[in-house]
């Protein structure tokens, strides 16, 4: 495996880096002084408690949300300093897809799809055919890709958790970025459904060269689909090694720190 | 309570006061109370007000024997007593005792408009008040039927909805012709600031149309409705008012309209004008 | 088989209850302002002298007038028609006006697709004024300022829209789910473009249900404007009742009422549908044309192969499906009625500059707000005025509670009777609060009384319905549970539904008490008392200092309910 | 373990039976043809895929459900035939727990758990002070017990699904029950929160001595928990035997059935 040497300043392009990143959102510090880099071309999965920082660290690679402290390097942007238009740019070439899926359910299928292409387009749109031709026939092309083309014109709503889950890989995939964020993205979905969408996201990061960074709860999963494994406990990296021959007992020491929220110390 | 009319009728314990804006009216203070108090302290019955927009609302009232006085329009006046609401008309206002109470409508045109007379308006778009106006609709209507103008196909009417608003619709170019009543052109627009002197120029006047009356219902006992006759005719007017000491002084003796007088009797023949109006017009509110 | 041995487990001594936390000052004192305004309706309905017996002893009168309304004398159908375009024509107008203004206004008012608080801030205080202020107000200053036509009514009930629409639709999009257009902003899109994309297509439903239902009211406001002046049959019917033509005046009545009742159960029927209540029936028309459109073209096979046109062409356009085809027609009939409309409406702006320039001189007339002489009794009016609403809320509240609780489907003994039940509040609401203050005047004579019944009626209609929306809308799961416990049917209401359904009835009385002194002031002007009276006749003799003085007035009032139903609706939850 | 013989045509008081169960809505067999008994206290968990008819199962057991054929007997009252005042002193020994709690949540913890004993009170209640001072008393017992007495007065909605699942037991537990069913009762919580929530179940099942029914997705959770594991496939009983000693894969064959209904379908 290919770290990023530790303490070059500007990141290779390639690169995502986060140098000394707290986060806090009021009182609650959901990241706290994370150093971790990740390199190209590889499945990277994040493990942790509920509230631990996964979501967290996921939406400061696109900018979602800002360091309070330290600096997040993302293909060549530091995305702690970057403005509009350069984190526009970058969202270009990061796809994202999240546990609920996040489609318009009352558009359809494809419209969603093309909506992926909203980075790179200017002015508003409304409804399917405001967009391009060849934004809609790369639309087309992808929901055939994950295996939808047949429902391209259903409501994105009246299809099941795990197509949901596809059409939202294709929206992320339109984009053909080169770093692929998924947060819990099979959370939501029965074991079937599940199984289908990791098997989809496995082959087509190889095909397609991605960078995947990928936050999980089920460690069965993630033994099995990981190049590497990073867990977080209470905002900090308290594991980041190769998944190859790991077992779920290395694992249980993430899980087993003491409670890192409110939330959760009522909770036990 | 209709009925009870037939049978010899009750004093009542106080007597409903209705009153709607008379068409002339010159502020929305309408200043009874001159007139609440010489009646309370003459007949010792308490008085109400009841304020109402809409004179057949008040007409259903003194039907229901709800209302027991009213002050009504010319027009509605006619209405009431001839669609058998049981109305005695008790005085009219006027400035000053040897006049005729009335007022008058106007026709008006917009400064500098080639029409000159009430002939000119034949083809335009007129503004008329509204279909129950007596002197915005009503006595122009009877004017341009004179000339064998219809007021339906002869002219485009338009209604305004109001003296004001018709005046002003005339003014803006809305309508090339209109009516309202006199001092609605002559004073009240201008001094409420929405039009000039000589925006307007008055090019028909039509006859007198008489004074809006008072009136009592007579489901009221007789000699009460004679009482409440001779209050107006005698009590009712200012050199009265100031020595009974219900108004301090002339100056102060506030009554409806500004009038400079008061009240004094009026004959039911008064307002055959009206009727002969609404003979002339057929006008729809005149079916009653 | 062995038998449950009865080991119960017991705690040797009970467990003390912790100290009760107590009642926040707030909570005490959002509690004590209900309370007061609770006193304060029923003091009301005591001052007013509602009571049954003066209403029995007025049936002879409503027997009478009953025997000069018949028979109903109809306009000539080709005139009828022309009344009813012109009366559709400037509603619909209205409505799509208001629509159009409320979206933007909407999109900042929300928190979630603001775009600060300066703008934010203008965008509620636009909502709240122009509902607060009554489209009766906004027709008279109109008139006042663009003349005659259409116009004035146009923009009156239009602007006055505003104030419902832009709330519901700013609510309406602060539930939307956020993910979608946080999704469309991981891809790098623009706040423009995640609004018009995601917030938008998934606001689609609730703006066209709430478009319909504005639609409804704006129907039945129109009649009330034609006192005004509003042109259609509202106008006719005003003319028809101050010439005392009652037979005519109660057959344009009727019209109205099957006109308002009809539109109500239509777009009660569309709003269903949208807003998925209504599940689509695949048979008769529509499984027929999908049957014809599958012959058509060739329904797509697998999902793993882009299809293709003949040519070739990747294919980028669904098929001619029912649905494809129901939703084309839709959207085409929709955009001919509203062409049509603004055709028909005949909008004059031709003057419309040079009226606009007029504003500021306007605008002077009616400033400074100024009682004149009359204080004393405006404020008298403004209580009337307020009583009324406080008590037609206390009398519909009385009967909407139990209608609206009979047509609440999750709570109703059968679905006949819930249906029964929806059926009588639509018919209610279908019925113009002017036309049943109209009767009520004949009835009980004139004065704040048959404003107050008037009114009462009214609220069943709106009232009944909310509640019975707001007990449906409550987790019938949460029922299951409390049942699954043996509970009676009484007692799961009582202790889940009607539990569950209580701030939510709290809100929606209060927002009754608003729009019902709203009401007040317009009804003031068919004789219902109150300060509508001097409100018209102000403007009646162009006292417009004392209008504005009104104007204040009546939105002070609305503004401190509004702020009422804010603040407990917060400190209740 | 003890299973009561099968072609007994009145079981016994303390038994559940399924006797040829068939439930149908509409076009939809929720349960086909289920005959299957449950012994007194023992911990029976059902498995299967969505839409396999778990829920529907628990619901025949308290008569919230009817079969379209067959009877279902519980403790001795027959649920297929029971009148309202039968079916309410049945329900009232029955406690049930859901997935999503379904508490009022405006209402105090201590409200809702007094709402448990509705069933053996007459007349409707408005309000926590209108429960007599006994039943107010017993419900601060079973909060205490469920570990939440410090919560007693709090709005319900405003705990954490932890601690609102805790809840919806101790309304289950007021009711003194001889069987509890849960349905799914830890799907919505997180990992630790639900080891928190079985935990308990177990205890108080075994201090009470209850007959529990439990459905649940999680097989890990299952085995750990259950005596005895059901399992369904599209409404049939297709496995039924003591957990002691399965292991995971022995579980497989529930799932591995072809997908039972539309949504499952569309999903793979
Ligand atoms: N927008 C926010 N505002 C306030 N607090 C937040 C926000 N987002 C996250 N947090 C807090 O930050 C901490 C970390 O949250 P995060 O969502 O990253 O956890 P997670 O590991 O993704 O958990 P989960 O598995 O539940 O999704 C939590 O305590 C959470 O409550
Ligand atoms: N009230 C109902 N009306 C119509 N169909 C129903 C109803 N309840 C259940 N079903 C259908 O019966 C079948 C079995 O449902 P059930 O809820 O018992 O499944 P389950 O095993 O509990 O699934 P899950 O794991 O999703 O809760 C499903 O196809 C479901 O759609
Ligand atoms: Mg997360
Ligand atoms: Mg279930």
């Amino acid at each position: 495996m290919t770290v990023a040497a530790a303490n070059q300043t500007i990141p290779e392009p390639a690169d995502i880096r986060f140098e000394g990143v707290t986060k806090s959102f009021g009182s609650v510090t959901a990241l706290d002084d994370v150093s971790v880099s990740f390199a190209p071309n590889k499945i990277n999965v994040l493990l942790g408690l509920s509230g631990s920082g996964k979501s967290t660290m996921l939406r400061h690679i696109n900018g979602l949300h800002k360091p309070t402290q330290g600096d997040v390097w993302t293909l060549g942007t530091p995305v702690h300093s970057a403005g509009q238009s350069a984190m526009r740019r970058l969202r270009n070439n990061v796809g994202m897809i999240f546990q609920q899926f996040h489609l318009v359910e009352s558009s359809s299928v494809l419209e969603n799809v093309c909506t992926g292409q909203l980075g790179s387009l200017r002015g508003p749109r409304f409804g399917l055919w405001s967009y391009p031709r060849a934004v809609r026939e790369a639309a087309m092309d992808q929901l055939a890709r994950v295996g939808l083309a047949d429902k391209a014109f259903q409501r994105a709503g009246s299809l099941s958790g795990g197509q949901q889950q596809r059409v939202a890989i294709a929206r992320a995939l339109i984009q053909r970025p080169t770093v692929l964020l998924a947060d819990e993205p099979v959370a939501s979905l029965d074991p079937v459904s599940s199984a289908g969408v990791i098997e989809l996201l496995t082959q087509i990061s190889r095909e397609e060269n991605l960078t995947v960074i990928c936050s999980l709860h089920q460690v069965q999963i993630a033994l099995s689909f990981a190049d590497r494994i990073v867990g977080l406990n209470a905002g900090r990296v308290v594991l980041d090694r190769s998944a190859a021959g790991m077992t779920h007992d290395d694992v249980d020491g993430i899980y087993a720190a003491e409670p890192v929220d409110q939330r959760l110390a009522m909770a036990v | 309570a209709t009925s009870t009319a037939a049978e010899t009728p009750e004093t009542p314990d106080k007597l409903v006061f209705a009153q709607i804006p008379s068409e002339s009216a010159q502020g929305i203070a309408e200043n009874n109370a001159a007139i609440i108090a010489a009646i309370e302290e003459t007949t010792g019955i308490e008085v109400e007000i009841q304020q109402v927009t809409d004179y057949a609302a008040v007409i259903e009232g003194l039907r229901a024997g709800q209302i027991q006085l009213a002050a009504l329009g010319p027009f509605s006046y006619m209405v009431a007593k001839d669609s058998g609401a049981g109305v005695e008309a008790l005085g009219a206002l006027v400035d000053d005792p040897d006049q005729e109470p009335g007022y008058k409508s106007y026709g008006i045109v917009p400064a500098g408009s080639d029409i000159t007379d009430l002939a000119g308006f034949a083809g335009k778009t007129v503004c008329f008040v509204d279909p129950t106006s007596t002197s915005g609709f009503l006595y122009p209507s009877a004017g341009l039927l004179d000339l064998d103008i219809d007021p339906e196909t002869g002219v485009t009417p338009v209604f305004a909805g109001g003296h004001d608003a018709s005046a002003l619709s005339v003014a803006d170019g809305t309508c090339d012709a209109g009516f309202a009543y006199d001092t609605m052109v002559t004073t009240q627009i201008i001094e409420s600031g929405s039009l000039k002197e000589g925006d307007l120029e008055v090019v028909w006047e039509s006859e007198t149309i008489a004074g809006s009356p008072y009136v009592a219902s007579d489901t009221l006992p007789a000699d009460l409705i004679e009482q409440l006759q001779d209050i107006f005719a005698t009590d009712l007017n200012i050199p009265a008012l100031v020595e009974s000491g219900i108004c301090s002084s002339a100056a102060d003796c506030q009554l409806p309209e500004e009038s400079e007088y008061g009240f004094i009797p009026v004959e039911d023949s008064l307002y055959d004008g009206v009727r002969a109006v609404c003979a002339t017009t057929k006008a729809a509110a005149c079916n009653v | 088989m062995a038998v449950v041995t009865e080991i119960r487990h017991s705690t040797p001594t009970p467990t003390p209850l912790p100290p009760r936390p107590r009642a926040s000052a707030n909570r005490v004192a959002a509690w004590g302002a209900l309370i007061v305004v609770l006193g304060a309706a029923i003091w009301s309905v005591a001052d007013l002298e509602i009571n049954i017996a003066s209403m029995v002893q007025s049936l002879g009168n409503a027997a009478d007038f009953t025997s000069r309304v018949f028979p109903l004398d109809f306009p000539p159908l080709g005139e009828l028609l022309v009344m009813t375009g012109q009366t559709l024509a400037i509603v619909v107008v209205a409505t799509v006006l208001a629509v159009l203004l409320s979206l933007p206004v909407a999109i900042f008012a929300a928190s979630n697709t603001t775009s600060g608080p300066v703008m934010h801030g203008a965008a509620r205080i636009i909502i709240v004024l122009s509902r607060a202020v009554p489209d009766l107000i906004f027709a008279i200053i109109f008139f006042r300022l663009f003349g005659l036509g259409a116009l004035p009514g146009i923009l009156a009930l239009g602007l006055h829209s505003i104030g419902m629409i832009g709330k519901l639709y700013a609510d309406a999009i602060e539930e939307l789910d956020g993910g979608p257009a946080e999704a469309v902003r991981a891809t790098g899109g623009s706040r423009v473009q995640w609004i018009t994309s995601t917030v938008i297509p998934q606001l689609m439903p609730q703006l066209i249900a709430t478009a319909l239902h504005r639609f409804d009211i704006n129907l039945r406001t129109s009649v009330l404007l034609g006192y005004v002046g509003v042109g259609g049959i509202g106008l006719e019917l005003a003319n028809a009742l101050r010439t005392m033509q009652y037979q005519r005046g109660m057959a344009l009545a009727l019209i109205i009422l099957l006109l308002c009742i009809g539109v109500e159960m239509l777009s009660g029927a569309v709003r269903a549908r949208l807003l998925g209540r209504v599940r689509p029936g695949r048979g008769g028309a529509r499984g027929f044309i999908d049957r014809i459109a599958a012959g058509w073209i060739t329904a797509p096979r697998g999902g793993r192969e882009p299809q293709r046109t003949r040519a070739g062409r990747i294919r980028i356009a669904p098929q001619w499906d029912s649905e494809r085809i129901r939703r084309f027609a839709g959207v085409g009939l929709t955009v001919a009625i509203v062409a049509l409309a603004t055709l028909y409406a005949d909008l004059n702006f031709s003057t419309l500059l040079k009226d606009l320039l007029a504003v500021p001189q306007l605008m002077g007339i009616f400033l400074p707000p100024s009682p004149q002489d009359l204080l004393g009794t405006l404020l008298e009016s403004m209580l009337v005025t307020i009583q009324i609403g406080l008590a037609a809320t206390l009398l519909g509240l009385v009967l909407a509670l139990p209608i609206g609780i009979l047509a609440a489907r999750n709570v109703a003994p059968s679905a006949r009777v819930a249906n029964l039940f929806r059926t009588i509040i639509v018919v209610i609401r279908g019925l113009p609060e002017l036309i049943l203050a109209i009767v009520f005047i004949v009835i009980t004579g004139l004065g704040p009384i048959p404003g107050t019944l008037a009114l009462a009626i009214g609220s069943v209609g709106l009232l009944g319905k909310l509640v019975a929306d707001s007990l449906e809308e409550t987790d019938v799961r949460v029922q299951d549970a409390v049942r699954a416990t043996g509970a009676t049917g009484s007692q799961v209401f009582y202790a889940a539904t009607l539990r569950q359904a209580m701030p939510q009835f709290i809100a929606h009385i209060l927002y009754q008490l608003d729009v019902n002194i709203r009401s007040a002031t317009l009804l003031g002007i068919v004789g219902a008392g109150g300060i509508g009276f001097y409100l018209l006749n102000a403007s009646r003799v162009q006292a417009f200092d004392v209008v504005s003085f009104i104007i204040v007035m009546v939105l002070v009032t609305v503004l401190a309910v509004e702020a009422l139903a804010v603040w407990t609706r917060r400190t209740l939850r």
